[in-house]
């Protein structure tokens, strides 16, 4: 049976990109230093193209969802979702990088071409109904993001991320292809839909408990959940900002869709034993994340251990498997996580003219006198982080709260109570300082468009989504797995 | 009699071993190079399951792996390489600014 | 009148976007003009940017005189244009000042239908639309108007306006003023979102809403390092309130599956999806620890005294009128709950009545101004739980509205004084003011004598009935307990009204004469409000004297425990007695504190108070301890060595040693915490990968064996 | 015997003391060949299995391509002084314990008796031929290269192309890496 080029449709938006990563590569050569924000400019335009493509070739909805490529690779509403929150994050990463690459000595047209290469891995990761085309797409994705780690070479503290992030993400990658070889041995098939076929005839063979369990470490990595989180808060510490924001959002989404797709429709029908290591982990993820952030004073290591706690909570939409509210209070979750942390991070950007200057929790001191604006929005950030209401942060908190209740999973909803109360005491530490203490002469503040652009962007999702939740709600339960 | 069971030991031997080079090493080149031992014996157990099960996915899914053992060893070197030369050593206890 | 509701919190909400947009376009073009001669100073100061170079700090230090920035008590940037403050103050009391008036044109109507047809009374609900849905549940942002929301609303927006015309006048001579309007705006939206939320977690919006500003105005003098101080401890206590609120309403949910305050039905009819008594009693303890963290109740009232570090407005508005009787608030909302758990209620009372002594006491012996009043609010607010503990809710609403408007009145009135003293808060260094500030005087005094309860004034009419009903109880120990507090609430607050306004100006001649009284801004609401104090509390005559408005207009909101009647020879006899012990609090005021004896030297001993010889010769009759108290003619340390000593073991526990291990120790327990967990975290995060994937290893192994054990 | 048997053991033996050598050499460049003879080794393991084409490319990409990246890189960052430094790690113990004791507790599990039920090996011709059809003819193709071709340009299509991007950003990031000069390309 010859390749139906037809199925190349499915791909337009991928193969888009793509070119575009590599005619911008090319340009780059051409271009001199001072036209480099064209390449910015050009790369943001790809990827709203790319976010318009999503739809052209399905004008009718109801013909997904559509798999093509002998069972690789499939367009449906769940990946789309992905897609969408994906895009806007490296849109929002590019918005951050303009003035911070340009100012920099380093070069920025493979820089932008790594964010959409990056970009287009996380593309193909979502769209994965095969072992093999998810694998290949997620190192796609984590050898770019080595690279964007370690991208200011002449900083110790950047290669040093990347080289703690290359080894363990290498070492993790290792894990969990261990484990796909177990199941593969286990199903003889790498299709989820096959692996979910042989897991119903034999659920509890050991060959399958173990891969699934070293697949979940694998994956659990990626998601920076405990005990496999450790290389977050020093990459996110060591990477340029924008990077780290990226990192923060973008690889996160990516991971927690494959994840919902090989534990929901390959591994998830045969065996729920899953579900608790699932729960040990979001347990062990929350009050790590939140306590170990108690102690940070550099506001990048600060944010990386909350989102390492935000993971925990996100986690907990995994346990309504089998249950109609896990999966939609995950995704409204992560659409929220996204708005609020490139927010804040955003807030990080702009405080940060130089180098790795204005990192540390002192450095918001008096904002809120010498830039009310950033500060207000900066505390709306903080407070959806938190997850008070009407932010953003709040509906995703209480649905994933309500999910694990409906799950019978009390006692972690009240881990997780109990932990927003303790997250309280970092983010409004922040708070503290741009509120109630005076900053010492002038701040290093640059008001910089693209990036004010970006955060108001993400403000007004914030807290738009916080009072009129129900279009994101209805948008993620119209996106479920099927 | 060469089983199937043996071929899973000896990748699960080897599996541990560069487990246990990632574990112990101080030197950064000598730890890409457990982790490339992991991904044999990912291989080896790819290969013989195939065999044992008469699929050929396992030999595709293989030769990704050598795809992606190839890209990681070109940037594991660069970012050696690097580090190299910023603090000249590629030892990794060097490498430990960022704590806590 | 036909009009939505939610446009009484919309409109304040637009005066906060106004404000805040006026005070952020104002702050821009200033910043820009500082940062022009900022560049025209620094010539030199070139914009490369290089990546690495770690020079950014310089210029840290000597921007600061080009900045032109003052760092002293006050916030003394240049004053606004004229323009932009007549802004801002018609924005800010305008936009409050509309509310008001809407709230009203609902508030009469629904009222008279209520009391016309007190049984068939049924809540106004406005549904605007369906916020959160899950499963089957759905939570609404919608508006609610029963008796309970009402009686919240009329003095909440009524004594918020009020404030916020005061604080036209007080304010503006402050470079922060549209800032300052910004939040106060917010602050009035947030607590309307509060009362007229028709669910407990809309409600938790208002809640977090005014915490917020409260927090961030608590920091409004932001140099100053106590003020930075005391908005951590309020973070801190509030958190712990806040953590009790939140598995509050998820205890709620658990037991009657919806948030919607139809649960109060519910509850009346005894209909709860589950639960058992303990349920509902660890429910009812988890939602009054929130009450207790927002309402400055034992053990978390350390928060409020120290508030005060906030403008007096501030004070006036948020911690004594309006944020601070949430608590009881959402205590009254949940009355059907509180009374299926009789323990609950109990404990509420006790609570209440622990702080009301305590406060109070604490209360006899302060100097400053201020800190007097925070106490008394304190102590007031256990009143109100105290009521609320007997199961008369209805009087603790009762009081709660009267004391809005006596206790706006006090705080209001010594803004006014420490205004004309120019930010004198130090009693011992005024005297005399009576004849130099007549307005200010006259309405503190009538609000005064409201509080120590006086016949007609309002506080005697609630404060009765909180006794009447802790008695006709049964309670007697926690009615003695109030008797007791009611006497010290009369002697602290005399003590203040002799020690600010009689005898002779205990300044320099210079300060004296600089002393003025405030403007018409600030002198209307203390009469309108001093107007109040005298009046509302026959909306609320007790039972002997016929009907009592105020109980009947709440009972379709509010649960009531079946109390025993008691003979009106009985509540004559308690009223008698509750005037006289009022009486003989005022009484020993006047005659110890006559504001002449002493000169107060600025900076002198705190020994050097004002006491008359009879005082001296009260203490010197006490024995030993009378001696060593009249040798250093110190009364207040004599009061705090007498009145206290029953108190002394918890009040030191309580006062100091509470606010001292607890709020102190939880706040330095984080740092405790964070060298503990520091150490946890930095054995996992060494900095080294061999470790991180060390980690990783175990974290496998775990996972496999915790499978392999099941 | 049996010279599968034989050449297993073998086979076993000198990628088991690669391996070994691998993690305890003390020069990375004495590492490196103990890895080039792990290599070596598993791909004889490979064409044992019947896996021709993969122990061809075993060869090529690891004993060729990935090899001589080390040894570039070995050379290139040639490191004498840590000689007289301990080259494992302080907790080298409990490293080396967990290691082992992953190997002990995993391992039983594989290869306890009730795990591996599999039964023969299945028949090696599903390795070697390839099934082609098309709407009009159905062709048996012999062939293990044959067979893995036809797997990797018709299923496998969609990875493959992802593996070229893969291989792509490998270069780009290895040359952002790995220039020594920060000015852009002129």
């Amino acid at each position: 049976m010859p390749f139906p080029v037809s199925d190349l449709i499915l791909i337009v938006p991928e193969l888009f990109l793509t070119a575009v990563a590599l005619g911008l590569l090319i340009y780059a050569t051409v271009v001199s230093r001072e036209k480099e924000g064209a390449i910015a400019w050009m790369a943001l335009a790809a990827l709203v193209l790319t976010g318009v493509l999503l739809f052209v070739p399905f004008s009718s909805v109801t013909s997904l969802p559509q798999i093509g490529f002998a069972g690789m690779f499939a367009v449906d509403k769940f990946s789309l979702f992905f897609k969408i929150l994906i895009l806007a994050a490296a849109a929002v990463t590019i918005l951050f990088s303009l003035r911070f690459i340009g100012s920099s000595p380093y070069p920025g047209g493979e820089y932008y071409c790594l964010i959409l290469l990056t970009t287009v891995g996380m593309l193909f990761m979502v769209s994965g109904v095969h072992l093999v085309s998810i694998y290949i797409a997620l190192e796609l994705m984590a050898l770019s993001q080595y690279v964007l780690a370690g991208y200011f070479k002449q900083e110790t503290k950047s290669i040093e991320a990347a080289a703690k992030y290359f080894v363990l993400g290498a070492f993790s990658s290792g894990v969990l292809l261990y484990g796909l070889s177990l199941v593969y041995g286990a199903a003889r098939t790498l299709t989820l839909t096959g692996v979910a076929q042989a897991l119903a005839a034999s659920p509890k063979a050991p060959l399958f408990i173990l891969g699934i369990i070293l697949v979940a470490c694998g994956l659990f990595f990626k998601i920076a959940s405990a005990p496999f989180h450790v290389w977050a808060p020093d990459v996110y510490e060591g990477a340029p900002t924008p990077i780290a924001a990226f990192f923060a959002v973008g690889p996160k989404l990516a991971a927690y869709a494959i994840f919902a797709r090989i534990f929901y429709s390959g591994f998830g029908p045969g065996s729920a034993d899953w579900t608790v290591i699932v729960a040990a982990s979001a347990a062990l993820t929350m009050v790590v994340g939140n306590v170990g952030a108690l102690m940070q004073e550099n506001v990048k290591r600060l944010l990386g251990y909350s989102s390492i706690g935000h993971a925990g909570y996100a986690l907990m939409g995994f346990l309504g498997y089998g249950t109609d509210f896990g999966l939609p209070a995950l995704m409204i979750y992560l659409a929220s996580y996204a708005l609020m942390t490139l927010g804040a991070f955003g807030l990080v950007v702009m405080l940060e003219t130089k180098g790795y200057a204005g990192e540390s929790v002192d450095d918001f001191n008096g904002l809120a006198r010498k830039n009310p604006t950033a500060a207000a929005a900066m505390l709306v950030f903080l407070l959806s982080l938190t997850g008070i209401p009407p932010t953003v942060g709040f509906i995703g908190k209480y649905y994933l709260f309500t999910s694990a209740m409906k799950a019978g999973w009390f006692w972690l909803a009240l881990l997780g109570v109990l932990m927003s109360a303790v997250s309280l005491f970092y983010y409004f530490r922040i708070v503290r300082a741009m509120y109630l203490v005076d900053g010492e002469g002038e701040l290093r503040w640059k008001e910089e468009p693209a990036v004010s652009a970006a955060v108001i962007a993400c403000l007004a999702g914030t807290l738009l989504f916080g009072i009129l939740p129900q279009p994101l709600v209805s948008w993620a339960k119209a996106c479920l797995l099927n | 009699m060469i089983t199937l069971t043996h071929y899973v030991g000896l990748s699960f031997l080897l599996f541990s071993i560069g487990v246990t080079g990632v574990l112990i090493r101080r030197n950064l080149l000598t730890v890409l190079m457990s982790i490339e031992l992991m991904l044999n014996a990912v291989n080896l157990n790819l290969i013989a399951f195939s065999r044992q099960l008469g699929d050929l996915n396992g030999h595709l899914f293989a030769i990704f792996i050598i795809t992606v053992a190839a890209g990681e060893a070109a940037i594991g070197l660069a970012i050696i390489v690097s580090l190299y030369r910023l603090k000249g050593s590629v030892n990794l206890d060097d490498a430990a600014e960022m704590k806590g | 009148m036909n009009y939505p509701i939610w446009l009484i919190p919309a409109l304040p909400l637009l005066g906060f976007l106004l404000n805040g947009l006026a005070s952020l376009l104002y702050g821009a073009a200033q910043a820009q003009k500082r940062g022009e001669e900022w560049r025209k100073a620094h010539p030199d100061e070139g914009h490369g940017h290089d990546h690495g170079s770690h020079e950014a700090a310089h210029g840290a230090h000597d921007s600061h005189d080009a900045h032109g920035h003052d760092h002293g008590h006050h916030d003394t940037g240049p004053m606004l244009p004229w323009a932009l403050r007549l802004f801002h103050g018609v924005v800010g009391v305008g936009t409050v000042g509309l509310a008001t008036v809407l709230s009203f044109g609902i508030l009469v109507p629904y009222a008279k239908s209520v009391m016309s047809n007190v049984e068939g009374a049924r809540p106004i609900v406005e549904t605007l639309y369906h916020w959160i849905q899950v499963g089957g549940l759905s939570i609404d942002i919608a508006f609610r108007i029963d008796a309970l929301s009402a009686l919240m609303l009329s003095f909440v927006t009524f004594v918020g306006t009020l404030i916020h015309l005061y604080s036209v006048g007080y304010m503006q001579a402050e470079a922060g003023y549209g800032r300052f309007f910004a939040y106060l705006n917010l602050f009035m939206f947030s607590m309307l979102m509060l009362v007229l939320a028709n669910n407990l977690p809309m409600l938790f919006i208002g809640w977090e809403g005014v915490g917020l500003c409260s927090y961030l105005l608590i920091g409004y003098y932001y140099d100053k390092d106590f003020a930075a101080a005391a908005g951590k401890k309020a973070f801190v206590t509030n958190r712990v309130g806040d953590f009790g609120m939140v598995l509050g309403i998820f205890g709620i949910l658990a037991l009657f599956g919806t948030t919607d305050f139809s649960f109060v039905d519910m509850a009346r009819q005894q209909q709860m999806a589950s639960g058992t008594p303990l349920g509902v009693y660890a429910v009812c303890a988890l939602l009054f620890l929130g009450a207790c963290g927002k309402s400055a109740q034992v053990p978390l009232y350390v928060w409020l005294p120290d508030a005060m570090a906030g403008p007096t407005p501030v004070s006036a508005l948020i911690h004594a009128a309006t944020m601070v009787t949430a608590g009881v608030y959402l205590v009254a909302r949940c009355s059907a709950v509180f009374l299926l758990a009789p323990d609950a209620l109990t404990l509420v009372a006790w609570v209440g009545a622990g702080t009301a002594i305590l406060a109070a006491s604490i209360g006899l012996a302060q100097n400053d101004i201020k800190k007097v009043l925070a106490y008394s609010t304190v102590s007031q607010l256990g009143y109100m739980f105290l009521a609320c503990g007997v199961g008369a809710f209805a009087i603790g609403m009762f009081h709660v509205f009267t004391h809005a408007f006596f206790k706006a009145c006090l705080f209001l009135g010594s803004g006014s004084v420490i205004h004309a003293l120019h930010h004198e808060q130090d009693m011992r260094a005024m005297g005399g003011l009576a004849k130099k500030t007549p307005a200010t005087h006259l309405t503190m005094l009538v609000s005064a004598l409201a509080i120590a309860g006086i016949v007609p004034f309002a506080g005697f009419f609630s404060k009765d009935q909180i006794l009447g009903s802790a008695f006709a109880g049964g309670h007697y120990i926690l009615f003695a307990v109030g008797l007791v507090t009611a006497g010290m609430t009369a002697f602290y607050m005399f003590r203040l009204y002799r020690m600010t306004f009689s005898g002779t100006y205990r300044g320099t001649p210079e300060q004296e004469s600089h002393i003025h009284e405030s403007p018409l801004t600030m002198t209307v609401p203390l009469w309108i409000l001093g107007a109040g104090s005298v009046l509302t509390g026959f909306l609320g005559l007790p039972e002997v004297f016929g009907k009592n408005l105020m109980v009947e207009f709440l009972s379709p909101s509010v649960g009531k425990m079946h109390a025993h009647e008691v003979s009106h020879a009985t509540e004559y006899l308690l009223m008698a007695v509750s005037l006289a012990v009022a009486g003989a609090g005022i009484f020993l005021a006047f005659k110890w504190y006559t504001g002449q004896d002493a000169k107060f030297t600025p900076g002198a001993a705190p020994e050097d108070i004002i006491a008359s010889p009879a005082a001296h010769a009260f203490f010197e009759k006490t024995g030993t301890l009378g001696k060593v108290v009249a040798n250093k003619w110190n009364v207040d340390e004599g009061i705090e060595a007498l009145v206290l000593s029953p108190f002394r073991k918890i009040g030191t526990f309580l006062w100091r040693g509470f606010d001292a291990l607890f709020i102190d120790g939880l706040v330095n327990a984080s740092a405790f915490m964070v060298e503990l967990t520091g150490d946890l975290v930095r054995f996992f995060t060494t900095g080294n990968v061999r470790n991180y994937a060390l980690t990783f290893v175990l974290g496998v192994l775990g996972f496999t064996l915790y499978i392999w054990m099941r | 015997m049996d010279p599968s048997v034989f050449f297993f053991w073998v086979f076993a033996a000198i990628t088991v003391v690669g391996a070994l050598g691998v993690i305890t050499m003390r020069q990375p460049l004495h590492s490196a060949l103990f890895l080039l003879l792990t290599f070596l080794a598993v791909a004889g393991l490979f064409i044992l299995q019947h896996a021709e084409f993969l122990a061809a490319v075993q060869v090529l990409v690891y004993a060729g391509g990935i090899m001589v990246l080390f040894l570039f890189t070995i050379m290139l960052v040639n490191v004498r002084r840590q000689a007289k430094e301990p080259f494992v790690n302080r907790r080298a113990g409990i490293a080396v314990l967990a290691g082992f004791f992953l190997f002990l507790l995993v391992g039983g599990v594989l290869t306890g008796p009730a795990l591996v039920k599999k039964g023969p090996p299945a028949d090696p011709a599903a390795l070697k031929t390839t099934v082609i059809e098309n709407s009009t003819a159905r062709v048996v193709v012999p062939g293990n290269s044959e067979a893995v071709a036809w797997g990797l340009y018709r299923d496998y299509l969609l990875p493959f192309e992802v593996a070229s991007v893969f291989l792509l950003v490998a270069m780009i990031g290895a040359v952002v890496l790995g220039k020594r000069s920060l000015e852009k390309f002129d």
